[in-house]
């Protein structure tokens, strides 16, 4: 079985994609039987994960590559592959799982939708597209992958298409990733021209191993680079961070499959899985590559932090702190932290689609309201969307010792404070930190305590579909941190493939310390400010231009409409007026020339040749006759025209020769 | 003799000649013989002597037909095509006498030795189309015309399943070659259990398959439809009389026996004998024995079903015939591809079994055909 | 012998080419159509290529004149009223004739005679058929059906 | 047995027979004809050009052949179909008639 398993790894992603086009077939009217095939497709996806995940534990570095040959042409052939190793199979089980419980909620939450069955195949396209990517041994598998994964995020961020916010959110997604991905395309051809193989492990010869590598020498850095705005793009990182925040317009259980566990996570992934290419020519773990992805990570974690403390819909702070959580992920990737960057995607892939789908509870039960303001007091009306939201927030904002997400981040932490370049990145991040428990305490307090506003009037518990996939995240989310304590590192272990030993000595940290006094003036100073707050926020009271700042994404997007878009748009324009005008103009001159010379030829005609006319219309008139009749529309004069040419070919070839 | 001295073309031409004799004695006397034992056969089975007037037990009587046929008149239709309505005959009496050419009789008695020989046997089975729609054609009739077009679709119909049931057998031999295919059906288990293709599950279907795409083919009863006298008078043959109609009559004969050795060769073991130690017996005589039962189910089969109606007879065709042929070549891949043995025989059963009961169950045949319900005539 | 079977061959096959290019009953042309793909076949086996011989006759005289046959009778009513003969067909087919015979009789390279050669068997066939030319085969395999498909769907009645 | 030129030229009469069937008759089942006299005449170049070739020969020129027949068949089901089709549609099926196509 597991052999089998391993050998057939791209049964997983195949599973969830029979189930998107077999739905697609069934068409509008199999709503139950649309979510069943698409549970059941992930639950294959799911077992087969796990599956595939068993003898990933048994040997330390397990890795098995299927490579096979797509296409020749000439002496090239491209090849491209399947690979199973530790970083891939966590993965598919994460996704497959945290899928799962999404899809599970979805049957819940889009029960009233009129398209609900489409809704599911592209669940599960997106699904089975996010599971290719994280196997493809090739980078041109991976881009097919990351395109589809691209199309169906388009396709369920605009999936109520009849929103105009929602279809402009789509387009912008689409869009704004594919300037990440021209350079993350043009990245992959660089490196087949550097390398001629794009397979990544190929028994020595791929481009990751040690052959590869070789010959990608100085221009390694610009490739990595390259390769990073695909990352940039996908993962939303400063500056292409943009689209994120506007992709809430999709239903709540999109966002937490693309935001929160899958979609956001493939740049992260795709660094950790070409990570060999940013560390070519590294002295002391640190490249020129790295140390952009470090500043990248740095800047989107601390911006996105200070934005979501200044926002009101409960999605878009998740939103922001999704973006800050990645650029943390970043800063470890690039200071050297792999494995911790990977750990603490995983268990963010827990905790934030708990998040994102208390989230989703909370606004179905207000009846589809997004402001918290309008919020409060829902702990009693919802106990448990509160209480599993209560272990996602304390997870997210990094509370030690039972949430894995405080592990996570005190990893992420130790390993920045050794990076030897700079101790700033460092520093930055713990004011990040700080801030995460602040925007969490604020955005709970609103929600949840306090009295009732408009919205929470009539609220009322979800039902148990929904509840049920929260309680299980809400599990993992703690479970998980067993793995992760670094009295017992067997995720990291696991990860860069050296047996795991328990020591609990190891348990307390001193600069776990730092971490918890944090959190705590984050949690404190929250509590503190928000607890008045009736329907409206104290820093906007005290300092609004601040806030208003804030409010407003730091204005990135107006910067953007005043610089790019409008520059665009003053090129579509230039272009428009050398249309209309020069162009145009030509053509008009030209035509004016043959105008002039039409009067001139008609000025001759009337009074020169006047006694000629005659005779030389009746010439034109006959010859025109004869041409027309060459063009009968008869299909035999066409045929005969053919064999008379093919006629003068062959009297050609023999004259010839 | 003279033989060695003899130039190359002169002993081909004399050998082709004493072949083409040999086989037009044989089978214009066998088709003397059938034509009269059809008819006490099917007296029998109606409870009548048949005839027995003419010479010993009646046996004379297909003399006495041929007299009668040669003296009648020989109707033109005036506005007929004369010399359409003329080479119809002619062509499809060539074409059944040609496609008789190629079956191996015994052991190495085939007549003309093609590599590609049942292609051949087709390529000319399939001229006969042509020359039925020129005998309904060249007649100027509307019942001519009516009846070569019902033929012509039923015979084209029936061309598939008739030509994909022999696939499977060409497979497994590997080879068009007739002899080949007799020689890769020589062998015995035991000594008495002959590995004839028609013991293999894919082989007895295959068999049944191609005995009723041949009844059509050759315009027996029950498929008959193209001929019907209640209905369209005697079809493309409605115009011919005399001569050229007991051309026809021999033709669709003699088609019948072509059909019937190509099974024989095919499925039932051509000239072997059924149990190894009868061998010695005669190689042809064994071939003209089975050649003789398959008309004999011919004959009883005209004379115990009724004829089918023509949609009925396209439905079947396209609906049942056709899938189950294409099940046949399947099976026999399966048999070939498990060994052979005992293993491939039941896989290949099963996967008859399961695509039968499926088209059963999509054909519903209940309610195919069901009594006919009359719109306009109540 | 085998110059005047070729004789033979070419004359029965360029007549009724020429039959079937002129005839003025429609039925007759399709007919002597038949017979030219006899005589084409004749050729074939003439020159050891059995096979294709039997396959042509196979599909050009069981199919192809068979469906030609029932053409002309689906428009029957025109078939007898569509006549006349376009002159200028002719010059431009003696033309290329010529242009062809000129082209052939000034080539030196082309006047040999055959050496002996292994007739080319199913089998052989068969085999080329499944590995060399085995993307062809499929291709040829779409291309049928959808040549079936589309044939029904063009035949298909209108509905007004 | 006789030389390859004498066969080509056969097979260039029989293309040119075609060629007149095509050009000349009015009906457009003639076109059809003609064509399929044409591939008839080029598939016996095809076998001739492999029947001259200096032996052992690879059979590509009975490989094309089969091909070519195949393709001829595809082609005349869906011509006919096509000539049908404009009978109903024109009610004719003279060529001269049909010139839509007229510039």
């Amino acid at each position: 079985m597991n052999s089998w398993i391993t050998t057939n790894v791209w049964l997983i992603p195949a599973a969830p994609i029979l189930a998107a086009l077999l739905i697609l077939a069934l068409g509008k009217a199999a709503r139950r039987q649309g979510a069943a095939y698409a549970v059941i497709g992930q639950l294959v996806a799911l077992t087969m994960s796990i599956f595939a995940f068993v003898p990933t534990l048994h040997s330390h570095g397990f890795r098995s590559v299927q490579n096979f040959t797509w296409f020749t042409f000439g002496e090239q052939t491209l090849r491209i592959g399947f690979v199973l190793d530790p970083l891939a199979a966590a993965m598919l089980v994460m996704i497959s799982l945290v899928g799962l419980c999404i899809f599970i909620f979805s049957v819940g939450y889009m029960a009233e939708d009129k398209n609900f069955s489409r809704f599911f195949a592209y669940l599960s396209f997106f699904s089975g597209a996010m599971l290719g990517v994280v196997i493809a041994n090739s980078l041109v598998l991976l881009f097919v992958f990351w395109e589809l994964v691209g199309l169906a995020s388009y396709l369920l961020i605009g999936f109520w298409i009849e929103r105009p916010s929602a279809a402009a959110a789509a387009k912008k997604a689409f869009i704004t990733m594919r300037i990440g991905d021209m350079g993350f395309f043009l990245g992959i051809l660089w490196l087949y021209h550097r390398s001629g193989t794009l397979l990544f492990y190929d028994g020595g010869q791929g481009c990751l191993e040690n052959v590869g590598l070789l010959t990608l020498g100085a221009s390694a850095t610009f490739i990595a680079l390259l390769i990073f705005c695909g990352a940039v793009g996908k993962s939303g990182q400063f500056p292409l961070h943009v689209w994120l925040p506007d992709a809430m317009e999709g239903p709540t259980p999109v966002s937490a499959l693309i935001h929160a566990a899958t979609m956001v996570a493939a740049g992260v992934f795709l660094v950790a899985r070409v990570y060999p290419i940013f560390l070519v020519g590294a002295i002391n773990g640190v490249t020129p590559s790295l140390t952009v992805v470090v500043w990248i990570g740095v800047v989107t974690g601390l911006m996105a932090a200070l934005i979501a403390v200044a926002q009101f819909d409960i999605k878009r702070i998740l939103a922001y702190s999704t973006v800050s959580q990645l650029g943390l992920m970043m800063v470890s990737l690039g200071v050297g932290g792999v494995a911790a960057g990977i750990m603490h995607l995983l268990a963010h892939g827990f905790f934030k689609a708990l998040l994102f789908l208390g989230a989703g509870s909370v606004i179905h039960g207000c009846h589809h309201e997004q402001d918290i303001r309008k919020m409060g007091g829902l702990c009693r009306l919802m106990p448990v969307t509160f209480s599993t939201y209560a272990i996602g927030m304390m997870a997210l904002s990094g509370v030690p010792f039972f949430f894995s997400g405080g592990w996570t981040k005190e990893e992420i932490l130790h390993a920045t404070a050794q990076w030897p370049r700079s101790h700033m990145p460092y520093y930055l991040m713990l004011v990040g930190v700080f801030l995460t428990a602040l925007y969490m305490t604020r955005q709970i307090i609103f929600v949840f305590f306090g009295n009732r506003r408009a919205a929470s009037e009539h609220a009322h518990e979800s039902p148990s579909v929904m509840t049920l996939p929260l309680i299980v995240l809400a599990v993992c989310a703690i479970l998980f941190s067993v793995v992760l304590t670094p009295a017992w590192r067997w995720l990291e272990n696991y990860l860069t493939g050296h047996p795991a030993r328990f020591d609990p000595h190891l348990l307390i940290q001193p600069m776990i310390i730092v971490s918890l006094a944090l959190v705590g003036a984050g949690a404190s100073l929250g509590i503190w400010m928000y607890r008045r707050a009736a329907g409206s926020d104290p820093i906007q009271q005290v300092q609004p231009a601040l806030f208003r700042f804030l409010e407003n994404k730091m204005w990135i997007d107006e910067i953007y409409d005043r610089t790019v878009i409008a520059l665009a748009a003053i090129a579509a324009r230039f272009s428009d007026w050398m249309d209309r005008y020069v162009w145009d103009g030509l053509v008009r001159g030209v035509g004016a020339i043959g105008h002039f010379f039409a009067r001139l030829t008609s000025d001759a005609d009337e009074r020169v040749i006047n006694a000629g006319v005659d005779e030389g219309t009746v010439g034109a008139h006959g010859f025109g006759r004869l041409m027309s009749r060459r063009h009968s529309g008869q299909i035999q004069t066409y045929l005969g025209a053919l064999a008379l040419g093919m006629l003068a070919l062959v009297l050609l070839y023999a004259w010839l020769g | 003799m003279l033989s060695g001295r003899a130039p190359d073309w002169v002993i081909q031409a004399a050998s082709s000649l004493l072949n083409i004799v040999a086989l037009l004695g044989v089978f214009l006397t066998l088709f003397a013989l059938i034509s009269v034992l059809e008819r006490k056969i099917l007296g029998r089975m109606q409870n009548r002597y048949g005839p027995n007037r003419v010479g010993p037990f009646g046996l004379f009587q297909p003399v006495a037909d041929g007299i009668k046929m040669l003296i009648k008149e020989d109707i033109v239709p005036a506005r007929a095509d004369k010399i359409v309505h003329f080479l119809a005959p002619v062509l499809i009496a060539a074409t059944a006498i040609l496609s008789l050419g190629v079956i191996p009789y015994g052991r190495n008695m085939t007549p003309f030795i093609i590599d590609g020989g049942i292609l051949f046997f087709f390529a000319v089975g399939s001229t006969t189309e042509l020359a039925v729609f020129m005998a309904g054609w060249g007649s100027n009739n509307k019942f001519s015309m009516l009846g070569a077009m019902r033929a012509i679709a039923q015979m084209i119909s029936y061309e598939l399943p008739l030509i994909i049931t022999v696939l499977p057998v060409v497979m497994i031999v590997g080879s068009l070659n007739p002899d080949k295919i007799v020689a890769g059906q020589s062998n015995y288990s035991l000594g008495v259990v002959p590995h004839w293709f028609v013991f293999t599950p894919w082989g007895a279907v295959a068999f049944v398959l191609f005995f009723v795409s041949g009844l059509v083919e050759s315009n027996r009863t029950p498929f008959d439809v193209p001929e019907g006298e209640s209905e369209i008078v005697a079809g493309h043959m409605t115009e011919y009389s005399g001569f050229k109609y007991a051309t026809f009559f021999m033709a669709e004969y003699i088609g019948m026996f072509a059909i019937s050795g190509l099974g024989v060769t095919l499925f039932l073991g051509g000239w072997h004998a059924p149990i190894h130690f009868l061998e010695f017996i005669p190689s042809y005589v064994w071939f003209f024995v089975k050649l003789s039962i398959l008309l004999f189910v011919y004959i009883w089969l005209r004379g115990t079903l009724p004829r089918t109606r023509v949609d009925q007879i396209m439905n079947f065709a396209w609906k049942f015939m056709l899938p189950m042929a294409f099940t046949c070549v399947i099976a026999a891949a399966v048999w070939h591809y498990i060994g052979r043995g005992l293993r491939g025989w039941l896989w290949s059963l099963a996967v008859i079994a399961v695509v039968y009961f499926t088209l059963s169950i999509l054909l519903d045949s209940r309610r195919k055909f069901a009594p006919r319900t009359y719109r306009f005539a109540e | 012998m085998s110059t005047v079977a070729f004789a033979a061959i070419a004359i029965l096959t360029l007549a009724a080419a020429l039959a079937a290019a002129t005839l003025q009953k429609l039925m007759h042309a399709a007919l002597s159509f038949a017979v030219m793909f006899v005589g084409i076949s004749a050729f074939f086996f003439l020159l050891g290529a059995e096979f294709i011989g039997l396959v042509q006759i196979f599909v050009y005289i069981g199919a192809v004149a068979v469906l030609i046959v029932f053409t002309i009778l689906l428009t029957r009513h025109d078939a007898e009223k569509v006549r006349g003969f376009n002159w200028s067909g002719v010059i431009v087919a003696v033309a290329v004739f010529a242009g062809l015979g000129w082209a052939i009789s000034k080539t030196k390279s082309l006047s040999i005679v055959p050496q002996q050669i292994q007739p080319v068997t199913v089998q052989r066939i068969g085999e080329l058929l499944m590995t060399n030319y085995v993307w062809p085969l499929l291709c040829v395999g779409v291309l049928l059906t959808v040549a079936l498909i589309g044939a029904l769907i063009l035949v298909m009645e209108e509905k007004s | 047995m006789p030389t390859l030129s004498i066969l080509l030229v056969v097979s260039a009469a029989l293309f040119c027979i075609g060629l007149l069937a095509a050009l000349s008759r009015r009906h457009a089942i003639f076109i059809l004809i003609g064509i399929e006299m044409m591939l008839a005449a080029a598939n016996l170049n095809f076998i001739a050009f492999w029947r001259f070739a200096p032996q052992p020969a690879q059979p590509t020129g009975v490989m094309v052949a089969i091909f070519a027949i195949a393709i001829a068949a595809a082609e005349a089901a869906v011509g006919l179909a096509m000539v049908i089709a404009v009978y109903r549609h024109f009610r004719t099926t003279n060529v001269d008639q049909l010139d839509h196509l007229k510039g």
